[in-house]
């Protein structure tokens, strides 16, 4: 046991009365603290103190550090106010009608809950004067410590194996694969452009011809040839254009349809 | 045959003895199992161990379900190291500590109105983090507050088997000071050591993330 | 008279007991002396505390001059606990390993030349210690690197009966494992299975230090 821990219990020693009023509140670890150590001042058993004497004692107290300081935290109030009522009670006596506790009751009340801080105060400090590990009982001064040795076994699968194989051979080419990006002549703009460019002409002449600023590019080729050729067929079928191949694999010759031949 | 038994128990004496010796933490029954094969009484060679020890500068002591060597509490006075200047335990946070030791299970309102004060936050923090208490469960009333307990780390520290050997235990209980014997406000729960008491949920979820650390385990 | 003699042999004894149990450190006559008070023979007692320990879990030694408690020396095994955690390989030595799989002999160089990424030092470390690549020799190339190739105990765990099961690419993608559309210049080898490959030199027996522990055997 050592002194500091005893501190707590052995300070409060009973100031001289007149020292009471300069008693700081801040001291005190609340109204019930306070109350006990009035109580003390009594030097009775608890059990025999006089709950009245008491409520007047902690009433002067407050009053006079209210009268020093404006500040008495509220718990103080309360307290205060519960004793004067206590106080009331104590004094005036009981009405046969009244419901509420009858004064006795209420300062029994109060005797228990005193007497009960009380015996949790000599607790702690029996328990502190316990022979305690590492004050008067000690454990092992050179511990030896389990030593364990941590083996990792590791886990993984043929197919785990796989995977991150195959994975990472594609990683880089899956990541330069974009899509190309075509250039695709509709059917609509196809017939446009076919009619501009046979305008008015009645000469038989090969689509290629006509196409030949768009076949410059050969990725966009099959998709012109494609489109002016379904085009074209749409427009012989309106009757707008004249469509020759004289041979297999030769070229498309197209002039505009005369309306008046035959 | 005899003889074989009895070197049997001598040897998972001797293991027993090795295993507590070398740790400074107090051990249960079940950590101790492993080593001397799952057929031993590892209760029964501990009391024995316990017996042999008896009388000497060093015990097997219990400690809750724990078990760990430690010096005679007679020769305290021999040993008295200068210790280190430890932080003494605040007023407030020994008060605290009997209270859960004397009232467990506890909730923090009841604590409360036995010292007739506000318990800071910091109070329980600090005597959980010492290890000496602990989050039990949560009490079966409106607002369901936590418990509190204390751990064997606790009868560890204070040299105690048990909480019944908590010092005026029977004193207290004679003197009706931890029974309720007033109006409902002031009724007291007894102490009580076991897993969780029938106004006691165990904790949620949540609870334990912040009592795992300081749980008796 | 003996008996008075006796009884204070034995608290001597008690007390020296105590006194090394707590200390952490060894302790010589010198020191335990004024525990036990000067008349005391110190050295008579330690013999006899260490007569009563012999044989038993935990025996006082003595270290030069110094005195201790020590676990038996046949009993340390106790104090050591193997515990072994199954973990899965991180996707790191997973591609690096099984480039080594495929490419093998392969340099650090070009296994990272695959993966595209650097190597750390562990994977290939972690790779050794699980037992399944192991260092091969050295490429006859500037730098002379170390090639490294896989264990039987790879294929062991793998459950390959040689590296030629390793599929091939169009197992790779008739499995799903590789797309169907890859550049022709993807290739995949066939790893190379015997000893040394012509471009390698044997390792330097400098090397072997650090391989044999890793060797397929």
């Amino acid at each position: 046991m050592t002194t500091a821990q005893t501190d707590w219990f052995e300070t409060p020693t009973p100031p001289a009365d007149e020292d009471v009023m300069y008693v700081d509140v801040d001291g005190y670890e609340g109204p019930l603290d306070l109350l006990l150590d009035l109580a003390r001042r009594q030097k009775v058993d608890l059990a025999a103190i006089s709950v009245l004497a008491l409520a007047e004692q902690y009433l002067a107290f407050i009053e006079t550090v209210r009268e020093k300081r404006i500040e008495v935290a509220a718990d103080y109030l309360v307290m205060a106010a519960w004793l004067a009522y206590l106080k009331s009670r104590l004094m005036v006596p009981q009405a046969r009608s009244d419901d509420e506790p009858s004064g006795e009751m209420l300062a029994a009340m109060l005797q228990f809950r005193l007497k009960r801080l009380e015996a949790m105060r000599q607790a702690a400090n029996r328990l502190m004067n316990l022979p305690r590990l590492g004050s008067r009982v000690y454990a092992r001064g050179m511990p030896e410590p389990m030593a364990v040795t941590r083996t990792n076994i590791w886990e993984a699968t043929l197919y785990d194996l796989l995977k991150a194989y195959a994975s990472q051979r594609q990683r880089g080419i899956t990541e330069d694969y974009s899509p190309i990006q075509r250039t695709v002549w509709s059917l609509h703009d196809a017939r446009d452009i076919l009619q501009r460019l046979i305008g008015e002409s009645f000469e038989w002449v090969a689509m290629d011809s006509y196409l030949v600023d768009y076949l410059a590019t050969p990725a966009e080729r099959a998709t012109v040839r494609a489109s002016s050729f379904a085009s074209s067929l749409e427009l012989v079928r309106l009757g707008q254009i004249d469509l020759r191949q004289t041979e297999t694999f030769g070229p498309l010759l197209m002039r505009r349809h005369k309306a008046d031949c035959s | 045959m005899y003889d074989d038994r009895q070197e049997v128990l001598e040897r998972h004496m001797r293991i027993l003895e090795a295993v507590l010796f070398a740790s400074n933490e107090p051990l249960d029954a079940n950590s101790l199992l492993p080593f001397v094969g799952d057929g031993a009484r590892v209760g029964e060679l501990l009391e024995a161990l316990q017996q042999r020890y008896a009388g000497r500068g060093v015990n097997l002591v219990r400690r809750g379900d724990k078990w760990a060597f430690r010096t005679a509490d007679d020769l305290g006075f021999l040993l008295r190291r200068e210790e280190s200047e430890t932080r003494p335990l605040s007023r407030a946070a020994l008060e605290t500590l009997s209270i859960i030791a004397y009232h467990q299970p506890a909730t923090r309102a009841e604590i409360e109105e036995v010292r007739g004060v506000a318990t800071g936050k910091g109070t329980l923090d600090l005597l959980m983090e010492a290890g000496w208490i602990r989050m039990r469960g949560r009490r079966r009333t409106p607002g369901r507050p936590v418990t509190y307990g204390t751990t064997d780390a606790f009868l560890d520290h204070f040299g105690l088997e048990s909480l019944s050997d908590l010092p005026g235990m029977d004193e207290l209980k004679g003197s009706g000071l931890l029974s309720g014997r007033l109006p409902a406000t002031l009724q007291i729960p007894l102490p009580f050591d076991s897993a969780l008491r029938d106004d006691e949920d165990p904790l949620e979820p949540d609870d334990l993330g912040s009592d795992e650390d300081h749980a008796d385990d």
